[in-house]
């Protein structure tokens, strides 16, 4: 039996905090929808500041309780109701997305505060709401016990996701928003066709009941499948990234951050839960494989691709297509640790790892991006000069996020690194570390283009098209520096690189 | 101060300086602060005891500690890294980059220093990672298209070899006991490491390529020919040998690995000859010197193999004496190259003497302390072949340093009465003096040999005449060395142009099947097939 | 074979000769118009399937609104319908879709054979646990009350889908006008329909939202039909869409959801867990909450069909 | 054969042809529509698993019957979203093609250029 039912699924003491990580930032879409323009972007800070709080309140409730974090709606006990649990990884994710949305909403404060002299503009309005849903939506895909509601939670965040890609407005973006949305609705109804034949073949969506009732038969095959692919297509795994680069890449910075480094996460962390708790006695290892396949090709096709783009962001956006492709390569490790009956966590963690240092490295580039490009008033690779001299602290957030990506010490992305290899070398998997070692090189490749183009000095009598705002550069870095020292986390006095399981003693991994 | 002051304060002064430099007011002072940062690790160097620092926790920690390698090695580096910075200061007045300058500069010295201290395999990789980071920073800082691509060059190297020591350190991380990541426990699990050839290779691997050994040798001249001059003394001079000393601190010597040492020391000692063979045919003094760096750097690895393979635990302490000594003439060379360039005949001669002192003591002249360094290893080559390789090296390095000169002579100022700065001239000096008197220091000091061992005349004489032949062959090199054909530096790097037109055009192939695979029908169908093979995937399976 | 597997038999084939209609046709305006015909169809397998709320919701919103939605964008994208064409793939595309699509539905019919029986069920336990509820129909105390937070969620999504369709307006129409001003026809049908019609389907719709407590219907249904009066009234240029900038439209906006909140939170003092409802209290809360629902319903839907803000506000 | 599975394989045909619809049909209101096409068949197949789950003198599983509501507000949504996306792009540009995918290939300079 793959789970361990012997945590009481009642609500915990503090379970109701997971309601609130849920509630408060929709509350918020729907209090700054009434008070419009400036008044929207006050309550945003007010949710960003409370949802952080939150996520914290739940980090605390789970560690100190040593147990997962339970709601039960209602007080309806699945299979009738709902659930909301929260488990070490789901906080891992909380946490991250809490930290990422608070360094997006500090930048974007300068990029789209309402204009004076207008009550209210569309753009500016639009962003803010929309960040606030994409973080309850995000809240809800970690926390919710339940398909159907994870199905809702998906949508959600594909609704929030497609205007923020069209927020500028201009004709590409409206094309590549409408293939994102398009191919999106695509992955989520095969999503829903998986969960639907899952209820028809055991009477439940509960993810923890689900766990204990599936086993290997052809409708759970189905449903695996179709689940997994709806999900990855939601990811936008290599081959199924049609719509990321030119949605990623057109989108306004701030945006860009959001849908790169956080969106992005929400299916990949449903389709790890889903191998995790749900199929785990279903997927078979060359299944598992399969998907470290598609994330191989990503990173070599998309670090290929991006090194030959000419546009800044075109290039980190194909990043993002090549960094996912490191999400996927844990599935075989975990699935080969479980296999050999070893615990899993070092994968799994390695795996969660990649996923946050990504996320704050991501946002941190897309963002300092968009700084450049209000310098510069472009960014094409080719002609960066200059940045260095405007831009200093941006350039260095950039090359930290940059590193992060490599996988350099001490960066989060190293630390993955480090967990990854040494899995696939237990597990005698040891083309994944191939992979990720060439992956490496190829990411510094362009890393170094652009940081070296960048420090270039400036024809004579250069000045900035636009002055960036201090704090908008000190968001940036701050971002960058979070992930760039992720890797600390090795120095946390809690067993880390057993986190997952340090937190969630019982409820585990097969 | 205890130990670990010793060893916080010999990381923390230059690390917290690199930090400092994020204020633009202490980045702008700070070019005048180069020399002060490596004190405290000199000091360091002569008084700490080999107390480990652990920082961290039971779980996860980093540690340092001071082995005598890494003693010897620090010692002599600080005192490098404050000459060249001395150098650095002087050339740093009114530049304009000098805030960038400083900061790659401090980020090598961090990292230069770390790298000799860490005694964990975490901290070792992280380090090294900074300093390559930082050298590579440093190569840039010589400002033109080449030094670029110098640059570029470099890091991409130094990312590949730092690719294969994760994966090296990662598999030996699982075969020490209780998980430790300490260096000497994952150096003493190796010998029974269920992989230890291929873990044994990649470390190779890695580390060769970072020490310059043939066929991967080709940044060394790039990177040397185009970074400032005191960038250039401290990377030939200091960086390079964290890898010697990596191989020195990671390779079991308690066990004979043939297998492993001799190949080692055969690919050493093809790099001895081949640096002599292109050396002698560039005409630029820093090539000629990166070009005998390669050489050398393949006689030390070829020392360390010959090691590995007859299990010499003398090895160690040996190979980095000879390592030393090749850390501060190197580097002096560097300097004496961007002082001589500056020097008119009037001033010529006393900045010339030194250089061919220090030059021949690289070929072994006798009383320098090069001398001393080949004596010391030659009981770990044994007498046999690679003795007599040994004599031939010996003769070899003696012909591209008398080279060397030449081409040093031929570069000084055409103004006579112009002389090099202040600055330059005293860390030259300095650096020269050091350079002859710390090897005899050292000797003694750590136990190698004792003075009155290495004045025997049959030891004079043994060194002298490989240097008689030397004189003679450069004496053919100057009458007939028109004829030699002109390497481009580098070398072999130059077939790497095909190679990149064809991953160009790869590149290209691929991007086109990335565009037809987001056409929408295609990632349609894309999307089908590959829920059909997954599921199909789980049918198998069962 | 019975009658009833016949008429089952029939509907089947009809409905998947029309959904290969819908594909096949050349032209998107009667695709449009096969879609229709297509929910209408289901609705009736709805039906067949003992499962009128569905039936109900499928009439409504599968084949009103959606309906309404398509034929109105197939009008005016009817320009575009040869350069689209043009972009029709090869034979080699089309060749390997259709063997995939084929592949695909054989693997679910295997996956639909091979569905256990007897099927698992949530009934016995739905209806066990009605009578707390106080509602009669079960479905509506599975959206409002076993699985609220869905139905929370679901109101959430649409607006949410409101707020993307507006942040398309044009920035100089921002706070203004939601689709095209529509013309009065006095003497058109239209107008004789929006005169005739909206007075019989308000009082449908609430009724259908009134009954939806204990027998099948519900406020989704009965909201819709309210919609689609108002849409054929503004559609019909007898009334305009109101501005989105405005401050009452904005509050009806959110009330239904805030409501829906607000009690849900209430439940964690009264009842001891968010989104229950207090002892013998639970009716009159799920009665409450779809009052309150009902109003934003009805104005986002029509809002979702009448389109980004196109007009500019008023001055 | 019951109506259930009748009808539960006249979903599959319909999540079939609504697949074939979506990846060939270039017009992106052809492209929603076979997105209804696929979620119907989609709710069908669950439609006829609440059948199936008839017990209790219920005509059918309420649970699931409950969630189809749920999911058809859901698909109308984002039809409603899609067809605003759809329109806003025709006013932009006069076409509603999808194709024009290559991002920035116009103005690509080589990287090292």
């Amino acid at each position: 039996m793959p789970h361990s039912l012997s945590t009481q699924d009642v609500t915990s003491p503090s379970g109701l905090l997971l309601v609130l990580a849920v509630l408060v930032p929709f509350i918020g879409v729907l209090a700054g929808m009434v008070l419009g323009g400036r008044g929207a972007q006050r309550v945003a800070f007010v949710i960003l500041a409370a949802g952080l709080a939150i996520a914290i309140a739940i980090a605390n409730a789970l560690v100190q309780s040593g147990d997962t974090v339970v709601y039960i709606l209602g007080g309806w006990a699945p299979p009738l109701g709902v659930a909301l649990r929260a488990d070490g990884l789901a906080v891992i994710m909380l946490l991250a997305i809490a930290v990422v949305i608070g360094g997006i909403g500090v930048y974007a404060r300068a990029d789209f505060g309402t204009p004076p002299g207008v009550r209210e503009a569309r753009a500016p309005l639009m962003f803010w709401l929309l960040l606030l849903a994409v973080w309850g939506s995000l809240n809800l895909v970690f926390v919710s016990g339940d398909l159907f509601t994870l199905y809702v939670a998906l949508e959600l965040l594909t609704f929030a996701g497609v205007p923020l890609v069209s927020l500028g407005g201009q004709p590409e973006t409206l094309r590549s928003a409408l293939r994102y949305l398009l191919y999106a609705l695509f992955g989520s109804v095969l999503y829903l066709l998986g969960a639907v034949l899952l209820y028809g073949a055991y009477g439940t969506l509960d993810i923890l009941l689900l766990a204990a009732r599936v086993h290997p038969e052809p409708v759970t095959w189905a449903a695996a499948a179709l689940m997994t692919v709806g999900l990855l297509a939601k990811t936008a795994l290599f081959p199924l990234h049609l719509w990321l680069p030119p949605a990623h890449a057109g989108a306004p910075a701030a945006a860009s951050a959001v849908l790169s480094g956080l969106v992005i996460k929400g299916s990949w962390f449903l389709a790890v839960r889903l191998w995790l708790d749900v199929f785990a006695g279903v997927v078979t290892l060359p299944s598992a494989q399969m998907l470290a396949a598609l994330g191989a090709a990503a990173i070599l096709v998309g670090n290929i691709v991006a090194l030959r783009q000419a546009r800044l962001k075109l290039l980190i956006a194909y990043s993002t297509v090549a960094q996912i492709g490191y999400l996927f390569l844990m599935f075989p490790l975990a699935t080969g640790l479980a296999a050999a009956q070893i615990d899993s966590t070092a994968a799994v963690n390695g795996g969660m790892l990649q996923a946050i240092s990504h996320a704050t490295a991501k946002a941190a580039m897309f963002m300092a991006a968009g700084l450049i490009y209000t310098t510069l008033g472009h960014d094409r690779i080719a002609d960066l000069r200059g940045v260095a001299r405007a831009l200093p602290m941006t350039l260095v957030a950039f090359a930290l996020g940059g590193a992060s990506l490599i996988g350099l010490p001490p960066s989060g992305g190293f630390l993955a690194k480090w967990l990854l290899v040494s899995v696939a070398i237990t597990t005698a998997q040891w083309w994944w570390v191939l992979v990720m070692l060439v992956g490496g090189l190829l990411t510094s490749a362009y890393v170094f283009i652009v940081v070296v183009r960048a420090m270039a000095p400036p024809s004579e009598g250069w000045t900035p098209r636009a002055r960036v705002p201090y704090y908008q550069q000190v968001a940036v870095l701050a971002l960058a520096l979070c992930s760039f020292l992720l890797g600390m986390a090795a120095f946390c006095p809690v067993d880390v690189a057993r986190i997952g399981r340090a937190v969630v003693p019982e409820i585990g991994w097969p | 101060m205890t130990t670990s002051n010793l060893l916080i304060a010999a990381i923390g002064v230059p690390l917290a300086m690199l930090l400092a430099c994020i204020v633009s007011g202490i980045r702008e002072r700070m070019p005048s602060l180069l020399a002060l940062a490596p004190i405290p690790a000199l000091v360091a160097a002569l008084c700490a005891d080999d107390t480990p620092l652990v920082l961290g926790n039971a779980r996860f920690a980093l540690s340092f500690a001071m082995d005598k390698p890494g003693a010897m090695l620090l010692l002599v580096a600080a005192i490098l890294w404050i000459a060249a910075g001395v150098y650095a200061t002087t050339e740093l007045r009114g530049a304009v980059n000098a805030g960038r300058f400083v900061v790659c500069w401090l980020m090598t010295l961090t990292g230069c220093i770390g790298v000799f201290l860490a005694a964990d395999m975490v901290g070792f990789y992280f380090l090294l990672a900074v300093l390559s980071v930082g050298a590579s920073g440093l190569v840039l800082q010589g400002g033109t298209a080449e030094a670029l691509r110098a640059s570029a060059i470099y890091l991409g190297l130094a990312l590949i070899a730092e690719a294969f020591l994760l994966a090296g350190l990662v598999m030996l991380a699982m075969v020490t006991p209780d998980g430790s990541l300490l260096i000497r426990d994952a150096a003493a699990a190796i010998p029974t490491s269920p992989w230890r050839d291929l873990t044994l290779t990649l470390l190779v691997v890695g580390l060769g390529m970072k020490a310059g050994l043939v066929p991967l040798h080709f940044w060394m001249p790039l990177a040397y020919g185009a970074a400032p001059i005191p960038a250039a003394a401290v990377m030939s001079g200091a960086v390079v040998k964290a890898s010697a000393l990596a191989l020195i601190r990671f390779l079991p010597f308690e066990v004979g690995l043939p297998d492993f040492g001799l190949p080692l020391a055969a690919i050493g000692l093809c790099g001895a000859f081949y640096g002599v063979a292109i050396g002698i045919t560039q005409s630029r003094p820093k090539l000629v010197l990166a070009y005998s760096s390669v050489s050398q750097m393949g006689f030390l690895v070829a020392v360390i193999g010959m090691g590995l393979a007859t299990g010499d635990v003398d090895t160690p302490l040996a190979a980095s004496f000879y390592a030393a000594h090749h850390l501060l003439v190197k580097g002096a060379l560097f300097l004496a190259v961007g002082v001589i360039a500056t020097t008119g005949r009037r001033w010529l001669w006393p900045m010339l003497l030194p250089a061919a002192i220090l030059a021949l003591g690289i070929g072994g002249l006798p009383l320098t302390g090069g001398a001393l360094a080949k004596l010391a290893v030659k009981p770990v080559l044994g007498d046999g072949w690679v003795e007599l390789l040994a004599i031939l090296s010996a003769i070899g390095t003696t012909l591209l340093m008398l080279h060397f000169l030449h081409r040093l002579l031929a570069s000084a100022s055409l103004d006579p009465s112009m002389s090099a700065p202040v600055g330059w001239v005293l860390s030259w000096i300095s650096m020269f003096v050091a350079a002859l008197v710390a090897p005899w220091m050292l000797y003694s000091a750590t136990g190698i040999g004792t003075w009155s061992d290495a004045l025997q005349p049959a030891i004079l004489w043994a060194a002298s005449w490989p240097i008689l032949i030397g004189a003679g062959l450069a004496l053919g090199l100057w009458r007939w060395g028109r004829y030699l054909p002109r390497v481009p530096e580098g070398d072999i790097v130059v077939m790497g142009q095909p190679v990149m037109r064809v991953v160009v055009r790869c590149a290209e192939a691929l991007e086109r099947v990335e565009g037809v695979l987001r056409q929408w029908p295609v990632a349609g169908l894309s999307l089908l097939m590959l829920s059909l093979i997954l599921g199909g995937m789980m049918f198998n399976g069962h | 074979m019975t009658l009833a597997l016949a008429v089952d038999i029939s509907l089947t084939l009809l409905v998947l000769a029309v959904a290969g209609w819908i594909i096949a046709v050349r032209d998107t305006f009667a695709a449009v118009i096969g879609f229709v015909a297509y929910g209408l169809l289901l609705a009736l397998i709805w039906v067949r399937l003992a499962a009128p709320d569905v039936a109900l919701t499928e009439a409504a919103i599968g084949g009103g609104l959606t309906g309404a939605l398509l034929i109105g964008a197939a009008g005016r994208l009817r320009k575009t319908e040869a350069a689209t064409r043009a972009e029709y793939p090869g034979v080699l595309i089309r060749t390997l879709a259709a063997i995939l699509a084929v592949t695909v539905t054989a693997a679910l019919a295997v996956g639909v054979l091979a569905l256990p029986d007897p099927a698992p069920t949530l009934a016995p336990a739905a209806v066990a646990s009605l009578a707390t509820t106080g509602v009669g129909n079960p479905v509506t105390a599975v959206l409002l009350a076993f699985r609220s937070m869905d139905t929370l969620l679901e109101a959430i999504v649409v607006l949410l889908a409101l707020l993307g369709v507006w942040s398309l307006a044009p920035d100089r129409a921002w706070g203004g006008y939601p689709g095209p001003r529509h013309h009065a026809d006095p003497d058109g049908i239209l107008a004789y329909l929006a005169r005739l019609l909206p007075p019989i389907g308000i009082i449908v719709g609430l009724y259908i939202f009134w009954i939806g407590a204990d027998l099948p219907g519900g406020k989704f249904q009965g909201a819709t039909i309210l919609a689609a009066m108002w849409l054929l009234v503004i559609e019909a240029g007898l009334a305009d869409t109101p501005p989105i900038s405005r401050t009452w439209l904005r509050v009806l906006l959110v009330t239904g959801p805030l409501v829906f909140i607000a009690i849900g939170f209430a439940g964690s003092i009264t009842a001891g867990a968010v989104l229950a409802y207090p002892e013998g209290y639970a009716k009159p809360l799920i009665i409450a909450i779809e009052i309150a629902l009902m109003p934003t319903l009805v104005l986002t839907l029509a809002l979702l069909v009448a389109g980004a803000p196109q007009r500019m506000p008023p001055q | 054969m019951n109506a259930p599975t009748l009808f539960g394989l006249c979903a599959a045909a319909l999540v079939g042809v609504g697949l074939y619809g979506l990846i060939v049909n270039p017009q992106p209101l052809r492209k929603i529509l076979a997105f209804n096409l696929i979620g119907c068949g989609v709710f069908l197949l669950f439609g006829a698993i609440a059948r199936r789950g008839a017990a209790v003198g219920m005509g059918g599983d309420p649970v699931p019957q409950a969630l189809l509501i749920t999911g058809i507000v859901v698909a109308f949504s984002a039809t409603a979203l899609a067809v605003a996306l759809v329109l806003r792009l025709f006013d932009e540009t006069g076409s509603v093609t999808l194709a024009s995918d290559a991002p920035a290939k116009a103005q690509a300079d080589p990287p090292d250029a």
